[in-house]
C-alpha cells in the first residue's frame, strides 16, 4: 500500500505540475508538452493501479491514452502550423481574435 | 291609471329620442319644439290623471309599486326597475312636469335660432325623464339612476355652449361635485343594504320594504352613519356646503335650464331624497341636527354672497342655494312636509324669477345685437328702468320676488314662515333650535334685500343701457310670457293649500296630503323629542308678525340703497371694501377648494405619474433589465479571448468542486 | 507462443460505427478523384451515408445486445442518441456545401471528417466501458479540433481550432485522471462492474479517490457540453468555427457528452446521487445563469447563439441534477429538438452571412422579415423554440426538464430555470426586432436557397414545431430509452 | 354540435391558412376575408350562448388525450360555464370591430397584420375555453407572440421598448405560474388525479403553506396580466405604442385573462390562501384604483390616459372578485365585460381621431364636438359609461363590485375605492372637455371630418352593448350566476374561518337605549339622543 501511494503521489505531482505549466506558459507547443505531461501522469496512475489492482484494465487504458495522444499531437502540431501560417507566431498571447 | 305610472317617464324618452337622433334632419324649430313640449306635458296629463286618483283614494291606501322589468339580481341583491306612487311622489311629478311643461314651452321662444336647438330640447326631454325616475323610483337603485341622470343632463345642459371654456368647466364642475355627492349616496345604499341584510336577512333597497322593516333600525349608530352618508349625496345634489360652488357656475347654462333645472327640480333632488327616507332620517337625531345646521348655513352664507352679485342670474343662483338651504332646514328640524311645501312654492317662484331673468336677458341681448355692442346682457349695472319696456316680465317677476321675500299672502311666505316656525318650535335640537331660527331670519332678511336690489337695479331706476339701442328692448313673445304668467299666477296663490293652521282660513291640505308619507317619522321622532315643549299661538304669531318685519327691513334697505339713494352702495363698498370684495368673490371658496382639493390632487397625480409611476415602479423594472445588462457586460469582459484565462477558470473549477467535495 | 484466442465478437451493436467508419474511409478516396468545384457530390452522398446509417441504427430500436465482453452496447437510449447525432450530422451537412464554397474552402476531407466525428460520438452514447467511452471522445474530438479549424485560411478559424484543441486537451486531463481514478477505487473500467461495486460500498461518498475520479469525469463532461465554468472555449470556438460546424457542434458533441454523462453517472453512481446531483444543480445554475446573461449583450449573432447554447447546456443540466425518469427523458427530447432549432437557426445566418463571415451581426437582420417572408417565419420559429414558447418542441422539452427538478424537489432550480428563460427572450427577441421591425438598411447580398438548404430547413422547422404540438411519440420513445439504463 | 368550441376556437386560424394563399398586394380582399373570418367566428360562437343552459356545469365540453408521456397526461379539454362563456362572445364579438377599425389604420403589411390578428384570436379563445391547466397555459403563452408583433411591427414610434417589455414582463409571470403549475400537477399525481383536468383540481386540499406558495406564483402570473399596481407599467407603453386593434383587443380581452384566471384558476385552486391574500390584494387594487386615477388625471396623451384608466378599472374588477361574494364577483366578471366594451370603444374613438390628426396629445384637440358632432355624441356615451354612469353598462359591474365590497371584509377598501368613483369622472370628464369642448382654434381641427360610414358601423354595437347591459343586465347575470355560486362556494372551504358568515354590521345595539343622566334628554326616558352637545333646553328654561 505504501508503494502504491507514492506512486499516486508522484502523478498526481506530475499532473499538477503539466496543469500549472498549461496556465502558466504562453507558448502553445510548451503547453501542449504541458498537457501531455498531464496525460503520461494519469497513465502513471492506470498502471500503478493496475499493479495494484491486478487486473489490466488500466494497462489496456494506458495503450488507448498513448494512442489518442499521438493523434492529438498531430492534429495539434497541424492545428498550431495552420496558426503559424497566418500569424508567424504560436504565442497564445496572439490567439485574441476572438473575444467579450 | 296607476298602471300607467310608466307612461310618465316614457314620453320625455321617446321625446329624447326622437329629437335626439332625428333632430337635426327635422331641422324645423316648432316641430322640434313642438314635440319636446308635448312629450312631457303628455306626462304632465298622466300625472294629473293619476293625482285625481290618488286623491280619490283613502289616505292609508294611497301607496302603489309598479314593477316594469327586473334589473340587477344578483346573490341577495336585488333590484328591479320599479316605480313608486305615494303622495310625495304625486307631489313631485306634478311638479316635474307642471313647471317642465312650462319651461319646454318657455324655451321655444327663449332658444329660437340657436344652433344645436334639438339637441337642446332632446338634453331637457332626457333630463325630465331622468328627474321622474328619480322621483318615481320605488328603490334606491332607480333613484340613483335618476339621481346620476339628472346629474348628467345638467352636465350636458350646462355645457350646452360647449365652446366656451367656462361651459366646459362649469358642467365638468357640476358634475364632480355632484360625484361626490354620489359617492355619498352609495356609501349609505351599502350601510343599510348590509345592515338589514346581515343582521336581520332583509336584502332589499326598496323604500316600502324599508318602510316596513325600519322599526328594526337603532336610533343613531349605523343609522347615523347611513344618513350621514346620504346626506353628503344631498349636499352635492342640492348644492349645499360644502359642495355648493358648483350652482353658481351652472349658470352658464341657458337660462331655461337654471330655471327647469337648478331651481326647480334637479336641485331638490336631495330634499325629495331625505323625504323620501324621512323614516330613517328621523331615527338619527345626530343627523338631523347636521341637515339643520348645514340648511341654515347655507341659507345664510349664500345669501349674503347673493347680496354682492351684479350678474342677474348669479344673484339668482345664490337665491336658490339659500332657498334650498331653507328646505334643508326645514328637514333638519323634522318639518318634513314644510321642506316639501317650501320646495313646491320654491319651484313656482323661483321658475317664474328665472324665466323672467332669462326673458330680460332675451330683450337685453336682442337690444345689444342691434347695437353690435358687446356689453354683457345679464350685468345688472347695464340694465335699470326695464319695467316699462318688459311690463308682462316685470309683473311677473315682482310678484315672484313678493314670494320669496316672504311678504304674507304670497306662496313663499306660508312655507318659509312654517319652515322658520318649526325650526324654532320644533323638539329635536333644543337650544340650537333658536339659533336655527335666528340664522334662518337674518337670511329671510338678507334674500329680501337681494331679491329687491335685483328689482330695483333691474326695473326700476334709470336706464343704463347704451342710449343707443334703448329703443330696440321690447316685450318677449307669447310663448315666453305665457309661462311667466302661470308661473307668476301660481307663486302668488300656490301658498294657500298649505296655509298653516294657525290662520285658520283653510285647512293645511299640503299637510294632510303628505300625511301618510311621514307619519311614521313623526312617530319615531316623537321617542326622542322633548315632551312639554309646547308653544303658545301667541308665540306664533309673534314669530310670524317678525319674520314679516325682517322682511320688511330688508326690502326698505334694498329701497334706501338701489332707488332712494344711489350713492349709498359704492359708499358702503368704499367703507368696506375688504369685506365686499370677500363677498363679491364668494367668500373665496372656490379658490379654497382649488388651493386644497383641486391642485393638490393635480400637482400629487403628477407626482405620481413623473415622480413615481415612472421613476419609480417603472424605473424599478427597468433596472432590474439595466442591472441584468450591467451583469451582462461583466460577464463578457470576462471572457477575454486568452486561453490561459480559459484554462485557469477550469482549473479553478475542478480546484473549487474537489475542494468542496473532498474536503466537506 | 500461445495462441491468443478471439473470443467471438458480435459486431451488430457497432454495425452504424463500421457502417459509417468504412464509408468514411471511402468517401475519403471518392474524395482524391473528385474535381474541386464538384465537391458538393460528395455532401449528397455523405448524406445518403447518413440517412442509411440512420435506418440501421433505428433497426436496432428495443434490442438490448452487449458486445465486446460488454464494452459496447446497443439499448434504446444508445440508439436514440444516435439517431440524434445523425440528425445533427445530415442537418450539418446539408447546409455546408454551398457555405464551404462560398468561403472557398470546400475541401473534401469535410464530410469524411464529420462522419467519423459522428463515429465518435456514437461510442461515446453506446460505451459501456470508461475506454470506449474514452476512445469515442477522443475521436469525436480530434475531429471536431480540426472541423472548427478547417478554414485554414482565415485567422479565426484557425484560433478556434487552437484554442479547442489546447483547452479540449486540457481537459481530457482532467477527465481521464477522474477515469484512473475510479478505476483505481473500483477495479474495473467496465461501467456496470463499477456499478456494482459502487453499490456494495457503505459510503461511496467517503471514498476519496472515488469521489475525486467521479468529480473529475465530471468536469470532463462539463468541457464537452460547455458548463460553466468550463464553458469559456465555447463562444470563441463557435464563432471562429466554420458556421455549419458550428451548428453541429452545438448539437452533436453536446448531446454525446450528455450521453456519456448520463450513462455513467446514472449507471455507476446512482448511490452518489445526492453528490453529483447538488454539483449539477450548481454548475446548472451557473450555466443557465452566465450563457444567458453574457448573451443579452452580443451583436455577433454567432456569438449571441453560442451563449444561448451555453444556456441550453444549463437547461440540460437541470433535467441532468433532477435524475429522475422525467428529467432525462426531458434531456433526450431536448437534445433532440434542439439540434432541429439550433442548426436550422445556423442555416438562416448562413443565409444571411456573406464571405468571409461578414454581415454576422444582429443589425444585419434589419428587413429581413419582410424581405424573405417564409425565411423569416423559419428563423422565428427557431428563435421561439430556443426561447421555449409554446407550441414548440423548445416548451416542451424545457417543461419536462423543468418538471423533472419539480419531481425531484428542485423547486428553486426550476424558478431560476424558468426566470433566466425569460431573461434569454429578450435576445431572442432583439434578433425578432431587426427583422421585423426595424427596416433594411441595404438589399439582401446572400445566397441561394438550394434544394439542401432548404430541405434542412424544411426539416428544422417540422422538428422544431411538430413535436411541441404533438410530443407524445418522441417522448414516449425518450421515456423507452432512458428507463434501460 | 359537440365541437362547437373547437370549432370557434380554431376558425381563425383556418382562417390564417386562406389568408396564406392570398398575395399580399390584394389588401381589400386581405381585409375582407379577415373581417369575414372575425364575422363567421362570432356567429359561430353564438349557438355556443343560446345552447347554454343556465346551471354551473360545463358545457360544450370536448374532452380527447393528447400528451401522454412520463408522468404527465395533458388532455385537449375544452368547455365554458357561465364565467368563460361571456368572456368568449365578448372575445369573437369585439374582433370583427377590432378587424374593421384597421381598415384604414394599416395599409402596410396588411396581410401579416390581418394573421396575427387571427392568431390571437385563437390564443384567446383557447385560453378562456381551457379545461386542462397545461392546455390553458399553452394559450395563455401563444397569445404574446401575435399580440408582441402587432405591437413591435406596427406600433408607434417607441414600439420596441414597448413590445419587448410587454413580452418578457408577462412572460417573467407566467413561467413562473408555470412551475406553480407543474408543482400541483405533482401534487395532484400523489392525490391519484390522473391529468392536467382543471376541474379535479378543485377538490385537492393542499396545506396551507403550499397553498400560499402556489397561489403567489398564480397571482403574480395574473397580476401583472391584469394588471395590478405596481405591475401596471408596461400597460401605459403597450397601449400607447399598439395600434388601435391591438389596443383594442389588449384592453377588451387580452387584460382579461389576467382577471379570468384569478376567477378560475387562482381562487378556487388555492382559495385558502386567497383569503389569506385578499386583504393584500385588495390594497394592491384600491391602490391601483386612486392611484391610476390619479396619474390618469394628469396624462396628456389621450391614449395613455385611457391606458391608466383600464388599471383603474381592472383594480374594480379586483376588488369585486376578492369580495368572495356572489354579489361581488358577478360585479367584477360584469366589469370586465363592461371594461372590454368601454375601454375597447374608447381605444377605437381614440384610434379614429389618431388616424385624422396624427396625434393624441391633448393639447393638439379642443372644440372637435363642432366639427364632428357624431363623433362627439358617440365619444360622450361611451365616456359616461367609463365613468359608470347609472343606465350604462358601467355602472351595473361597478356597483355589484362595490356593494359586494362593502359587504365582505373589504368594507374599508370599498369605501376607499369608491372614491374612485369620482377621480373618474374627474380626468375622463377633463379630457373629454379638453379634447371636444372650447373653441375650435386649431387650424388643423377645423378640417376634420366626422365618422364615416364604417366607423359608425363598429361604433353603434358597442353604443348598443353599453346601454344593453346598462339597462337590462339581467340576461347576462342569470347565464353567469350559477357559476358564480359555484365559485363562492368554492371559495369558503371548511376549514375556512376567515369567511364563516358574512360580517355583521355593527348594530350599536346599545344606541337604542338610552345613554341616562343627560340632562337635556332626562325627560324623554325612552328616547336615543346619545350625542348632541345640549346643554339645557331653551323650552324648558322659559
Amino acid at each position: 500500500m505504501e508503494n502504491l501511494n507514492s506512486y499516486l503521489i508522484v502523478s498526481a505531482i506530475l499532473f499538477s505540475i503539466g496543469t500549472i505549466g498549461v496556465l502558466s506558459r504562453k507558448n502553445a507547443i510548451v503547453i501542449f508538452m504541458c498537457i501531455e505531461l498531464m496525460l503520461n501522469a494519469v497513465n502513471l496512475t492506470f498502471v500503478a493501479l493496475s499493479r495494484h489492482l491486478g487486473n489490466l484494465d488500466g494497462q489496456v487504458f494506458v495503450f488507448f491514452v498513448m494512442t489518442v495522444a499521438a493523434a492529438e499531437a498531430a492534429v495539434g502540431l497541424a492545428l498550431m502550423i495552420a496558426f503559424y501560417n497566418n500569424k508567424e507566431s504560436i504565442d497564445v498571447e496572439d490567439v485574441n481574435l476572438m473575444k467579450w | 291609471m296607476f298602471d300607467n305610472v310608466w307612461l310618465i317617464p316614457l314620453f320625455p324618452l321617446i321625446g329624447f329620442l326622437i329629437n335626439g337622433l332625428f333632430g337635426k334632419k327635422i331641422k324645423n324649430e316648432a316641430i322640434i319644439g313642438g314635440i319636446g313640449t308635448l312629450a312631457i306635458f303628455l306626462s304632465f296629463l298622466v300625472s294629473c290623471g293619476i293625482l285625481m286618483q290618488m286623491i280619490g283614494l283613502p289616505p292609508e291606501q294611497r301607496v302603489f309599486e309598479k314593477v316594469v322589468f327586473p334589473w340587477i339580481h344578483s346573490g341577495n341583491f336585488k333590484a328591479d326597475m320599479a316605480f313608486l306612487l305615494d303622495p310625495l311622489s304625486c307631489v313631485m311629478i306634478m311638479v316635474v312636469t307642471g313647471v317642465g311643461s312650462l319651461i319646454h314651452l318657455y324655451s321655444i321662444g327663449y332658444m329660437h335660432g340657436e344652433e344645436g336647438f334639438y339637441r337642446f330640447f332632446a338634453y331637457l326631454n332626457l333630463f325630465c325623464m331622468s328627474m321622474l325616475l328619480l322621483v318615481l323610483g320605488s328603490n334606491m337603485l332607480v333613484m340613483f339612476i335618476g339621481w346620476e341622470g339628472v346629474g348628467l343632463c345638467s352636465y350636458l345642459l350646462i355645457g350646452y355652449y360647449f365652446h366656451k371654456k367656462s361651459a366646459g368647466d362649469a358642467a365638468k364642475k357640476a358634475f364632480v361635485m355632484n360625484r361626490v355627492g354620489d359617492f355619498g349616496f352609495l356609501i349609505g345604499l351599502f350601510t343599510l343594504f348590509w345592515w338589514f341584510g346581515s343582521n336581520h336577512n332583509i336584502w332589499t333597497i326598496n323604500f316600502v320594504e324599508i318602510k316596513a322593516a325600519s322599526h328594526l333600525l337603532p336610533y343613531g349608530g349605523v343609522v347615523t352613519i347611513a344618513t350621514l352618508c346620504f346626506f353628503v349625496g344631498a349636499t352635492g345634489k342640492s348644492a349645499q356646503i360644502p359642495l355648493f360652488t358648483w350652482l353658481p357656475d351652472a349658470m352658464e347654462g341657458p337660462t331655461p335650464v337654471s330655471a327647469l333645472i337648478h331651481a326647480a327640480t334637479m336641485v331638490t333632488a336631495g330634499v325629495y331624497m331625505i323625504g323620501r327616507m324621512s323614516f330613517v332620517f328621523i331615527k338619527s337625531p345626530e343627523t338631523m341636527l347636521v341637515i339643520a345646521v348645514v340648511g341654515a348655513a347655507t341659507a345664510i352664507f349664500a345669501a349674503t354672497i347673493g347680496t354682492a352679485q351684479n350678474d342677474i342670474k348669479r344673484v339668482l343662483a345664490y337665491s336658490t342655494v339659500s332657498q334650498l338651504g331653507f328646505m334643508f332646514l326645514a328637514m333638519g328640524v323634522g318639518a318634513f312636509s314644510a321642506g316639501i311645501f317650501h320646495l313646491m312654492t320654491h319651484a313656482f317662484f323661483k321658475a317664474c324669477l328665472f324665466l323672467g331673468s332669462g326673458s330680460v336677458i332675451h330683450a337685453m341681448h336682442h337690444a345689444l345685437h342691434h347695437g353690435h355692442l358687446h356689453d354683457d346682457p345679464q350685468d345688472m349695472r347695464n340694465m335699470g328702468g326695464l319695467r316699462k319696456a318688459l311690463p308682462i316680465t316685470f309683473l311677473t317677476f315682482f310678484v315672484s320676488t313678493i314670494a320669496i321675500a316672504g311678504i304674507p299672502g304670497f306662496s313663499g311666505f306660508f312655507s318659509k314662515d312654517e319652515i322658520l316656525w318649526q325650526a324654532f318650535a320644533n323638539p329635536y335640537h333644543g337650544s340650537v333650535n333658536i339659533v336655527l331660527w335666528g340664522t334662518g331670519a337674518i337670511a329671510a332678511c338678507f334674500t329680501a334685500f337681494y331679491m329687491f336690489r335685483l328689482v330695483f337695479m333691474t326695473f326700476f331706476g334709470e336706464c343704463r343701457i347704451n342710449p343707443k339701442v334703448k329703443g330696440y328692448l321690447h316685450e318677449s313673445p307669447l310663448v315666453i310670457t305665457i309661462p311667466l304668467m302661470v308661473l307668476g299666477f301660481l307663486a302668488v296663490v300656490g301658498g294657500y293649500i298649505g296655509m298653516p293652521k294657525l290662520m285658520g282660513m283653510l285647512p293645511n291640505y299640503f299637510e294632510h296630503w303628505l300625511d301618510p308619507v311621514f307619519e311614521l317619522a313623526n312617530e319615531y321622532g316623537s321617542k326622542y323629542a322633548h315632551s312639554g315643549a309646547h308653544h303658545s299661538h301667541a308665540l306664533e304669531w309673534g314669530l310670524m308678525g317678525m319674520s314679516v318685519v325682517i322682511a320688511v327691513i330688508g326690502i326698505t334697505i334694498a329701497l334706501t340703497m338701489y332707488v332712494q339713494n344711489t350713492k349709498l352702495p359704492s359708499a358702503f363698498v368704499s367703507a368696506f371694501p375688504a369685506l365686499h370684495r370677500a363677498v363679491y368673490n364668494k367668500w373665496y371658496i372656490d379658490e379654497l377648494y382649488d388651493f386644497v382639493f383641486v391642485n393638490p390632487c393635480k400637482a400629487f397625480g403628477r407626482f405620481l405619474w413623473k415622480g413615481f409611476d415612472v421613476l419609480i415602479v417603472d424605473g424599478v423594472v427597468n433596472g432590474v433589465a439595466n442591472v441584468v445588462m450591467g451583469f451582462s457586460g461583466i460577464f463578457r469582459y470576462m471572457q477575454s479571448g486568452l486561453i490561459y484565462n480559459y484554462a485557469w477558470s477550469m482549473a479553478f473549477g475542478v480546484v473549487v468542486i474537489l475542494g468542496y467535495y473532498v474536503f466537506k | 507462443m500461445d495462441m491468443i484466442t478471439i473470443p467471438a465478437v458480435n459486431l451488430t451493436p457497432i454495425m452504424p460505427e463500421i457502417f459509417l467508419s468504412v464509408m468514411a474511409m471511402a468517401l475519403l478516396l471518392i474524395n482524391v478523384f473528385v474535381p474541386s468545384s464538384k465537391k458538393s457530390y460528395l455532401s449528397y452522398i455523405s448524406f445518403f451515408v447518413i440517412v442509411a446509417t440512420g435506418f440501421i441504427t433505428a433497426a436496432g430500436w428495443g434490442g438490448h445486445i452487449e458486445s465486446f465482453s460488454g464494452s459496447v452496447v446497443q439499448d434504446n437510449f444508445a440508439t436514440f442518441f444516435k439517431l440524434i447525432f445523425l440528425t445533427a450530422a445530415g442537418l450539418a451537412t446539408l447546409i455546408s456545401d454551398k457555405y464551404m464554397e462560398r468561403e472557398g474552402c470546400n475541401h473534401g476531407e469535410l464530410y469524411p471528417l464529420i462522419l467519423f466525428t459522428v463515429v465518435g460520438m456514437m461510442l461515446m452514447a453506446s460505451g459501456t466501458d470508461l475506454m470506449t467511452i474514452f476512445l469515442g471522445l477522443e475521436v469525436m474530438s480530434v475531429s471536431l479540433y480540426v472541423l472548427a479549424g478547417f478554414d485554414r485560411a482565415k485567422s479565426k478559424s484557425n484560433e478556434a481550432g487552437l484554442k479547442y484543441f489546447l483547452l479540449g486537451a486540457f481537459s481530457t486531463g482532467f477527465l481521464l485522471y477522474g477515469m484512473a481514478l475510479t478505476y483505481g477505487a473500483t477495479g474495473s473500467t467496465r461501467i456496470s462492474v463499477i456499478a456494482s461495486k459502487v453499490s456494495m460500498m457503505t459510503a461511496p461518498s467517503a471514498n476519496t479517490m472515488l469521489l475525486a475520479g467521479m468529480l473529475l469525469m465530471i468536469t470532463g463532461f462539463a468541457f464537452k457540453v460547455a458548463a460553466a465554468p468550463f464553458h469559456m472555449w465555447t463562444p470563441d470556438v463557435y464563432e471562429g468555427a466554420p458556421t455549419p460546424m458550428t451548428a453541429f457542434m452545438s448539437a452533436g458533441p453536446k448531446a454525446a457528452g450528455f450521453a456519456a454523462a448520463l450513462r455513467i453517472l446514472l449507471v455507476s453512481f446512482p448511490s452518489m446521487q445526492a453528490d453529483w446531483s447538488q454539483l449539477l444543480w450548481i454548475l446548472a445554475v451557473l450555466t443557465m445563469t452566465v450563457g444567458n446573461i453574457t448573451a443579452l449583450r452580443q451583436d455577433n449573432i454567432k456569438r449571441m447563439l453560442a451563449y444561448s447554447s451555453i444556456a441550453h447546456a444549463g437547461y440540460v443540466l437541470v433535467g441532468f441534477a433532477a435524475g429522475n425518469p422525467t428529467g432525462t427523458a426531458g434531456i433526450l427530447f431536448y437534445m433532440l429538438s434542439y439540434t432541429f432549432m439550433n442548426i436550422g437557426a445556423f442555416a438562416i445566418i448562413i443565409l444571411v452571412g456573406k464571405k468571409g463571415e461578414s454581415n454576422g451581426n444582429v443589425q444585419d437582420f434589419a428587413g429581413f422579415g419582410f424581405k424573405h417572408p417564409l425565411l423569416a417565419v423559419a428563423m422565428t420559429i427557431f428563435l421561439f423554440s430556443l426561447a421555449g414558447m409554446p407550441p414548440t418542441a423548445g416548451f416542451i422539452g424545457k417543461f419536462y426538464l423543468f418538471s423533472g427538478a419539480i419531481e425531484k424537489g428542485y423547486i428553486w432550480l426550476a424558478i431560476i430555470g424558468v426566470l433566466n428563460s425569460a431573461a434569454s427572450v429578450y435576445y431572442y427577441l432583439r434578433v425578432m426586432v431587426f427583422m421585423y421591425m426595424k427596416d433594411a438598411t441595404e438589399e439582401f447580398d446572400w445566397m441561394q436557397v438550394t434544394a439542401p438548404v432548404a430541405l434542412s430547413l424544411i426539416i428544422s422547422v417540422v422538428g422544431s414545431l411538430l413535436p411541441g404540438m404533438i410530443p407524445s411519440v418522441i417522448l414516449q420513445y425518450a421515456q423507452q430509452a432512458v428507463k434501460l439504463i | 354540435m359537440s365541437n362547437l368550441l373547437s370549432l370557434t376556437t380554431f376558425l381563425p386560424v383556418l382562417g390564417v391558412l386562406l389568408l396564406l394563399f392570398i398575395p399580399k398586394d390584394s389588401k381589400a380582399v386581405l381585409r375582407g376575408v379577415a373581417l369575414a373570418v372575425t364575422v363567421v367566428t362570432f356567429l359561430v360562437s353564438l349557438p355556443i350562448l343560446t345552447g347554454f343552459q343556465s346551471n354551473a356545469e360545463f358545457q360544450f365540453v370536448e374532452n380527447v388525450p393528447w400528451i401522454a408521456a412520463g408522468p404527465f397526461v395533458m388532455r385537449y379539454n375544452v368547455g365554458v360555464d357561465g364565467i368563460s362563456l361571456w368572456l368568449v362572445i365578448l372575445s369573437t364579438f369585439i374582433m370583427p370591430l377590432a378587424v374593421l377599425s384597421t381598415w384604414t389604420a394599416v395599409e402596410e403589411k396588411v396581410k401579416e397584420y390581418m394573421i396575427c390578428l387571427l392568431l390571437l384570436e385563437t390564443g384567446m379563445l383557447g385560453a378562456f375555453v381551457s379545461l386542462d391547466l397545461f392546455l390553458f397555459y399553452i394559450f395563455w403563452e401563444v397569445m404574446l407572440i401575435p399580440m408582441y408583433f402587432i405591437i413591435g411591427i406596427w406600433g408607434g414610434k417607441n414600439k420596441i421598448y414597448a413590445a419587448v417589455k410587454f413580452f418578457i414582463y408577462t412572460m417573467v409571470g407566467s413561467l413562473l405560474m408555470l412551475v406553480a403549475l407543474v408543482f400541483l400537477y405533482f401534487k395532484g399525481l400523489a392525490a391519484g388525479y390522473t391529468d392536467f383536468g382543471l376541474l379535479q383540481f378543485f377538490n385537492l386540499h393542499l396545506d396551507l403553506s403550499t397553498q400560499i406558495w402556489l397561489f403567489l406564483a398564480f397571482a403574480l402570473a395574473f397580476a401583472i396580466k391584469v394588471p395590478m399596481f405596481p405591475l401596471h407599467t408596461w400597460l401605459p407603453d403597450a397601449h400607447t405604442e399598439a395600434p388601435t386593434a391591438g389596443s383594442v383587443i389588449l384592453a377588451a380581452i387580452l387584460l382579461k385573462m389576467g382577471t379570468y384566471g384569478y376567477v378560475r384558476f387562482a381562487i378556487p385552486l388555492f382559495p385558502e390562501a386567497a383569503h389569506k391574500f385578499a386583504p393584500l390584494i385588495a390594497t394592491l387594487a384600491v391602490i391601483g384604483v386612486i392611484y391610476a386615477s390619479l396619474v390618469a388625471m394628469v396624462q396628456e396623451d389621450v391614449k395613455k390616459l385611457v391606458a391608466y384608466s383600464s388599471v383603474a378599472h381592472l383594480g374594480f374588477v379586483m376588488l369585486g372578485v376578492f369580495a368572495f361574494n356572489v354579489e361581488g364577483i358577478t360585479g367584477g366578471m360584469l366589469q370586465m365585460l363592461n371594461h372590454g366594451v368601454s375601454t375597447g370603444a374608447l381605444f377605437l374613438i381614440v384610434g379614429f381621431i389618431y388616424e385624422r390628426r396624427h396625434t393624441r396629445l391633448i393639447t393638439d384637440f379642443g372644440g372637435l364636438s363642432k366639427q364632428m358632432p357624431i363623433f362627439a355624441t358617440i365619444f360622450m356615451i361611451v365616456t359616461f359609461s367609463s365613468i359608470g354612469l347609472p343606465g350604462t353598462n358601467g355602472f351595473v359591474g361597478e356597483f355589484l363590485v362595490l356593494i359586494g365590497g362593502f359587504g365582505s371584509e373589504l368594507r374599508w377598501w370599498t369605501i376607499v375605492a369608491s372614491s374612485g368613483v369620482i377621480l373618474s369622472a374627474v380626468y375622463m370628464l377633463w379630457m373629454f372637455q379638453r379634447v371636444m369642448f372650447g373653441e375650435l382654434d386649431n387650424p388643423k381641427n377645423q378640417k376634420l371630418l366626422d365618422l364615416n360610414a364604417r366607423e359608425i358601423t363598429i361604433m353603434v354595437p358597442l353604443i348598443a352593448l353599453i346601454f344593453i347591459m346598462g339597462l337590462y343586465p339581467n340576461p347576462f347575470i342569470e347565464k353567469m350566476d350559477p357559476a358564480i355560486k359555484k365559485l363562492v362556494a368554492q371559495s369558503r372551504t371548511t376549514t375556512m374561518t376567515a369567511n364563516a358568515a358574512v360580517p355583521v354590521l355593527p348594530a350599536m345595539s346599545v344606541a337604542t337605549e338610552m345613554p341616562a343622566g343627560h340632562p337635556a334628554v332626562a325627560p324623554a326616558a325612552d328616547a336615543a339622543l346619545p350625542s348632541v352637545p345640549v346643554a339645557v333646553n331653551p323650552h324648558e328654561a322659559k
